[in-house]
């Protein structure tokens, strides 16, 4: 329908191209029977055009904002209409569906093609698979399909939205046991278990900003726990890393390819485990006795490096559990944080009792301290991180720092020191004239 | 009536049903795993039981047409289950090194019509993994760049760094079209990310009605708005040019303060942040290219120094070193010595905890 | 009439002509030094001529008496020649090891009529050198404590460090009376600090006289000053003491604002911090423990404190390494565990550049 | 005179006491003729006895400032009087006068005296030596006496005032060259030129706050310019580092002692120059080759560390120059900071013209935008590293930074962008519908 000469620029190399699938799309839409399709035809073809559109403008075609959504949810949906609608009418409606991907995000084929169907016949048939923040999104249909999607995909798929907005976000996990020998939380059962168990925070926002839930099974934080979610789960240990000393020498000898072999694409020469564990171990905890690895347990920092260079040698101890770290975020407004440290550890078990007390308490707080838009890690920064614990009642630890404070400004409380603040001019100028 | 028969709060599928048998039988089994190859992962059980993964790239965005054919390929392969990593890739899931080859022999040849392949092998151990990204021109209101297009065109120059697995270390690139950082860029080895350059335009006509004007105030993080009068005498907003660092949160919260723009807009360039706690903490981005323009759709001013940047560090870096921790080796004098990126005054911080990143020492190099 | 001949602007003597004979002939000549014994050092120089230096503790805080002394210590040995260090000790220079042999001991046979010496030889290599330190309540009207005494009450327990040679590598102690710092505290191995716990009086009846009240409101750096009025409707001022961290600065403004007593007064203890290039870059102190009481005239619990804190670091380091990289080197987690010294909320950071403080990662020991 | 059982619990013990040598000199008072002494008699028994009130009190006895000089000055002396004049007559005045000291603090003795015997008789006889930034101190006078002092001492010592107050500090230097091998300026030439060619800043106050100068000859900073000083002058080189390898081979041998015996307090076994030179290089950049030690000097960071443990063996190279580092402060009130680099290297000759230029643009600057009681370095975190340099005119180098900016919050201006900053609304929305 439109020239799109730069737009079809990409369907050229080798990376799959967005275009080219597209494309397919839309001339599969072009075929299909009109009561196949319950928005436009031209959908696929009319984005295609507006961001042809956009290329050669430099700015985007879409206006700002539109709040729609389902009837009784605060979030779920993004609305999204086009600024060029009389060019092209297709998308002048063209609102996203956030949907709840199953934790880590494994799919049976017969819902994913169930979901394809109802999104072709419901809305523009394109996805993204998946979102920044893990859900299935749905790119693009009309406000008056939003109601039919969501009974459709309630009734039929079993399935519900996810979150946008001021509320719980869609939380999400890495793949952890399911195939991962490193994990040492269940991180499937954690993220589903806090998933419905905040099911009324995750779709009626009530919260001064959004807030994320990340599950990691280790250190290693491959659904990136630490840098994008209000609070990380991340599984740990508190006992030994434990050592086969026979894989240890297979390793050494080279009869195990160091790394599981991910670096094998080049010659390193000869695995080194001097050079390339025991120096490279952060806390330098780590040497070889009779040709023995040995690890100075109580000083090592659980970086994962020595397990993720010889796993056949190395596992995470067997007294697992999980530490939280609150405030991950991106750089609006205050800049970005790394989440912080605010329990070292913790045992936990199914339904998790104990964890959601924490969370709880830090939405209490939340909810009465921070300002609108204002980020849980903000909020901390703002009162001060002592306060903070003092109130959800957490006592400090130098593991929830890397260093104690430079400076001496220091609030003490009027309880802190003998006789209170309140003094008494008149006696003090007894002593000292003016 | 919409709330006839209404469920909600079902939340998603129960995640044990979508394993296929060979992950529930082993689930928190797993002994080891071996990348065999570029794309192809085993882990192995205690059990003895093993799961070969089969990891494709993937262009995130997706028609329900793809969609029905990767569900043709996991039906045939795979039993009907597949699995989707955290930065977009798809994994197949199969139990045997015969099924292995079939697998791989059948998605090699799958190729849009336009020669692009539909689903490339890699992604795995010392490689540029797919990028993660966000929505751009094609879907969101805020975008200084585009995102789509951007991944493409790196992603095509940076192919056999995907399948291969010749880095020292992973390298993860991600993209994020506006300083939102829904790509979440903050952390990683290298982001692209979108930035404005010009302070947004007022639409006096219409501000005092589709903004509360005391909050749009009150959301600029330097104070650079206050409030006006337009010469009619209507209440509008004025802002001060030379304090607006252009980070677009007005807008966010105002439709009637449009930041985009053609000469403004264009593309920075972070490197060296990390996510994982292995060797070195997890670690910020640091901006290295301030700007680079938006050249649509294949950016190629971009698309060279991501390449520069990665050979640079290929040649240089240590092995198990990534991008950032060989920064920070060498130091960031070096690093734009050796990449040839030019030093700018732009790259020096001047936000809220700008004195931790100044050198107070003599310790650098010349 | 003062202006009368008056001379100004003639600055100090200049330095060449203060040079004893065998500096000035082998000034920027020097090749290398030894350390030969504590408190000695021989330096030879390029053209082998060779000086010795001897090394003695001072209190800083001394009479005309003393100083007399000093001259005819160095009328005798030094042809009239004598020296000051950056940290206060006395540097006799001799040319010849005979010297040097008598020089000891005249040096070690002075003390004050008390039995303290007079000259302590030592403050050389690996050894904790005299303490930088400040006016205390000898000289200044903000201290919250003493310096003079607390370093005497210190250096007579750590006497023996200064005396030997036997750390891993030189620890540097300073004390500063208040905020200001005087002595410079922030960055030293340990430092001793006076801190103020109550908030200021306010002298209502005379504030407005002495002091420029707006001044003093902009003088707080966390904005708990406001204007206020006494009950006569004398303007006056008031102080959220829930804002007040007690740093002083708005009573360097308004004499009208005292601000020390006796039970808010005391001592905090910084550790880790340094000032040269070597190995590791210049850092800051910590504060390790937020308060100890001002327990004249010898502060037992400060004097413990910091004996402790030297004897585990004496243990526990490795050779060359400065107590602040020692104790990153451990995590402070260690060192608290180590030294004994409880951990507390105070020891967290929660000013302005906090966020860098906090451990963002999972890289901790238990 | 007075009872001071506390203060005289401070003459016990072996470091020397300042309270034994304090009772000394009140002695000599004692029985000096009244005409050697222009000030009280009794003043150091009254100090005494103010400082055993003082520690009764837990409060200091000295009232809040007080304005006195010497005419035409605006610093060098520091009005000090007690607020407890009627029991300790003697110190109702007690100002103290700062002596700029000689640069490295070398005395004959002849000065010494003199100036011992002018205090003796216009003062307290007390001294500081040295006060924290490198003065000698005079403890205590009367506010007639500081006229003459002055006058005495200008004419009869030849010696100045140093500074106080809102202007340049009395500059202070290390020993460098006149008894340091690893002196890489001359900092007793520097330190002098600066403080004699600006008297006038140094004299009489003009700038926001306090500004002060240290030179250190290396950056083993002995006299804490980094840590210390508004302008931190460091010596250093920029060819390579000059190794003598028999020296090399006589360190690892044994035959010469490490570090100049600076640690033979204890046995710490033989040398090892792996473990503790080698390993222990900041930017790893050495190593051994055929017995010889090697440095890749490109990537030396210049720590001295290598220099320092094996004078005799390794000597900074012969290249040398100056680096600048800005800003360094006490916490008062942003926090405490170490000096920052603004010029990496610079070559320099006495008189210094090219280094005096940078001060000075500094000084415009500071003077022109800084806020009262505001430090250069609180100042150029308030305007950015960036605008400081744009201004003073220095190019930005990323030698100044430890790393680049971790946020995009970038500062464009106007003249960077095409097209410059107004834009039309109507041309905008004649591209985008609202
Ligand atoms: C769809 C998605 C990008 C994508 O293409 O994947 C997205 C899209 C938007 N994000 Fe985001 N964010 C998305 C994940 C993220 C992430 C990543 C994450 O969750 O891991 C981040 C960074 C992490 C974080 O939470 O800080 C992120 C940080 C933001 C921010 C900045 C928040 C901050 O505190 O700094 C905004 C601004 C705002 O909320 O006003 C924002 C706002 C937006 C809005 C709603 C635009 C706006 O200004 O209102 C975007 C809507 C685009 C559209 O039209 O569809 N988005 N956003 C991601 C959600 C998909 C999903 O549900 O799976
Ligand atoms: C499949 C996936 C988890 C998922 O739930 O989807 C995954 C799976 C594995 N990760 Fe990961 N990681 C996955 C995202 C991540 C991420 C997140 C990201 O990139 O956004 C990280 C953090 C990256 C960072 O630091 O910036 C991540 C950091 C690691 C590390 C730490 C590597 C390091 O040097 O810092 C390891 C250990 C290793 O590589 O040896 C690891 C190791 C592994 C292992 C070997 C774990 C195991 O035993 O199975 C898995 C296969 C490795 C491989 O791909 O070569 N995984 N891994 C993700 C695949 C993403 C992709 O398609 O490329
Ligand atoms: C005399 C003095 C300079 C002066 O102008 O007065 C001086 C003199 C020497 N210093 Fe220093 N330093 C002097 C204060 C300092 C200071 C400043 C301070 O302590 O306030 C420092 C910085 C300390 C810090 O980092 O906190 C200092 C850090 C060094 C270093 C670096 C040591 C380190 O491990 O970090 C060296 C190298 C060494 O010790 O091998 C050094 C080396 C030296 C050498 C060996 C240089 C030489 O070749 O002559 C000198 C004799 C060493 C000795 O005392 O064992 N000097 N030196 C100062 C003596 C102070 C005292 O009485 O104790
Ligand atoms: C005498 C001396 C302490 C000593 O016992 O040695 C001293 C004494 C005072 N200093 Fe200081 N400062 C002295 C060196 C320092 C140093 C160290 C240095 O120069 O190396 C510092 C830290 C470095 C710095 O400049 O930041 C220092 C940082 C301060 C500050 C905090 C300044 C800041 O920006 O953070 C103040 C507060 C003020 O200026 O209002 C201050 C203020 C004062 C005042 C004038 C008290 C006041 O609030 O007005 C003190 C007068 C005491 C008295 O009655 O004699 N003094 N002051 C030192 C000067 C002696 C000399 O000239 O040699
Ligand atoms: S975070 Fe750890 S447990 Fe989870 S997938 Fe990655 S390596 Fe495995
Ligand atoms: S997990 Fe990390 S810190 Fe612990 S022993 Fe292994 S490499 Fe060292
Ligand atoms: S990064 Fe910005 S422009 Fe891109 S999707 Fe997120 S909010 Fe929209
Ligand atoms: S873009 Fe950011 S800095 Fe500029 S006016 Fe808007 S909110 Fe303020
Ligand atoms: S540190 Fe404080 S109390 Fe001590 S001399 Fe300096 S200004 Fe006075
Ligand atoms: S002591 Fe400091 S914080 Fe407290 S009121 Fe005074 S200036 Fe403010
Ligand atoms: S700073 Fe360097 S040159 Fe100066 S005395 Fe110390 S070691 Fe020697
Ligand atoms: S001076 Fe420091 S950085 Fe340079 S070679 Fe020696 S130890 Fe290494």
């Amino acid at each position: 329908r439109h020239e799109i000469p730069k737009v079809e620029e990409l369907e050229k190399g080798p990376w799959p191209s967005f275009v080219a699938d597209a494309k397919q799309e839309a001339l599969r839409r072009r075929k299909l029977a009109d009561d196949r399709m319950m928005i436009d035809r031209y959908v696929v073809e009319d984005l295609l055009g507006q961001l042809e559109l956009s290329f050669e403008d430099g700015e985007t075609h879409w206006k700002h904002g539109g709040i729609v959504g389902v009837f009784g949810y605060g979030g779920g949906v993004i609305g999204r209409y086009s600024d060029v609608p009389e060019k092209f009418p297709g998308i002048a409606h063209f609102h996203t569906m956030r949907v709840n991907q199953p934790a880590s995000k494994f799919y049976k084929t017969d819902f994913l093609r169930l979901l394809a169907d109802l999104w072709e016949y419901r809305g523009s048939g394109l996805f993204n698979l998946h979102g920044s923040t893990g859900d299935i999104i749905l790119l693009g249909t009309t406000t008056e399909q939003l109601e039919p999607i969501f009974y459709d995909m309630t009734h039929e798929l079993d399935q519900d939205l996810g979150g946008s907005g001021s509320n719980l976000r869609t939380p999400s996990c890495c793949i952890g046991k399911a195939r991962c020998e490193f994990a040492c939380i269940d991180t499937q059962e954690m993220c589903y278990e806090m998933t419905m168990h905040y099911q009324d925070e995750l779709h009626r926002p009530a919260f001064p900003y959004k807030f994320k839930f990340k599950f990691d099974g280790c250190p290693n934080c491959c659904v990136a726990s630490i840098a994008r979610s209000d609070i990380a789960f991340i599984g740990t240990w508190r006992d030994d890393i434990r050592i086969d000393q026979e894989a240890v020498k297979a390793y050494i000898a080279g009869d195990i390819v160091p790394r599981g072999g991910a670096q094998k694409g080049r010659d390193w020469g000869k695995f080194d485990i001097q050079k390339e564990v025991i120096d490279l171990c952060p806390s330098q905890c780590m040497w070889m006795e009779d040709g023995k690895l040995m690890i100075d347990n109580e000083n090592c920092v659980r970086c994962m490096h020595c397990i993720n260079v010889m796993p056949r040698a190395l596992k995470p101890g067997k007294d697992t559990g999980v530490s939280l770290l609150v405030g991950a975020k991106a750089p609006i407004l205050e800049g970005a944080q790394i989440a912080q440290v605010i329990v070292p550890f913790m045992k936990t078990e199914p339904p998790y009792d104990n964890v959601k007390e924490v969370i709880e308490k830090i939405w209490e707080f939340w909810m009465e301290e921070g300002k609108n838009r204002e980020r849980i890690g903000e909020l901390i920064q703002r009162v001060g991180l002592p306060k903070f614990l003092e109130i959800i009642g957490l006592p400090p630890a130098p593991q929830m720092i890397k260093t104690p404070r430079a400076n001496p400004y220091i609030f003490w409380k009027e309880e802190d020191v003998k006789g209170g603040f309140t003094r008494d001019i008149k006696e003090f100028r007894a002593r000292h004239k003016r | 009536n919409p709330t006839k028969d209404r469920i909600t709060d079902i939340g998603p599928r129960h995640y044990w049903d979508n394993f296929p048998p060979v992950i529930q039988n082993n689930y928190g089994k797993w002994a080891y795993h071996e990348v065999l190859e570029p794309g192809v992962l085993v882990h192995v059980s205690e059990t003895g039981d093993r799961v070969y993964t089969v990891r494709c790239g993937s262009a995130r965005l997706m028609t329900a047409a793809h969609v029905r054919e990767i569900c043709d390929i996991a039906d045939k392969y795979c039993d009907g289950y597949v699995r989707f990593t955290t930065r977009n890739n798809i994994e197949f899931l199969v139990d045997s090194p015969e099924k292995v080859e079939a697998l791989k022999k059948d998605l090699a040849g799958r190729k849009f019509a336009s020669g692009s392949y539909k689903f490339p092998i890699g992604g795995t151990g010392a490689c540029v993994s797919n990028i993660v990204h966000t929505q751009g021109y094609v879907h969101c209101h805020t975008p200084a760049t585009d995102a789509s297009s951007m991944v493409k065109a790196v992603m095509d120059e940076v192919f056999e760094y995907f399948t291969g697995m010749t880095l020292p270390a992973k390298v993860r690139v991600s993209m994020a079209c506006c300083l939102n950082m829904c790509g979440a860029v903050h952390c990683s080895d290298i982001a692209l990310l979108g930035i404005h350059r010009k302070p947004p335009i007022i639409d006096h006509e219409v501000i005092d009605q589709v903004c509360e004007l005391p909050l749009v105030i009150s959301s600029c993080p330097l104070g650079a708005i206050s409030p006006d009068k337009t010469p009619e005498g209507r209440r509008t907003l004025k802002i001060k040019s030379e304090r607006c660092m252009f980070c677009g949160n007005c807008y966010t919260m105002c439709p009637a303060l449009p930041i985009a723009d053609k000469d403004g807009d264009g593309v920075a360039i972070l490197v060296g942040g990390k996510l994982s706690n292995a060797i070195s903490e997890p670690k910020f981005s640091k901006v290295v290219v301030a700007y680079q323009p938006n050249n649509f759709p294949r950016f190629p001013e971009v698309v060279n120094t991501v390449k520069k940047i990665i050979e640079v560090y290929a040649a240089d870096a240590r092995k198990h070193e990534r991008l950032g921790d060989w920064a920070e080796r060498i130091g960031w004098e070096k690093f734009f010595e050796k990449t040839g990126i030019p030093f700018t005054e732009h790259l020096i911080d001047d936000y809220r905890l700008a004195y931790d990143t100044f050198r107070t020492s003599t310790q650098f190099k010349f």
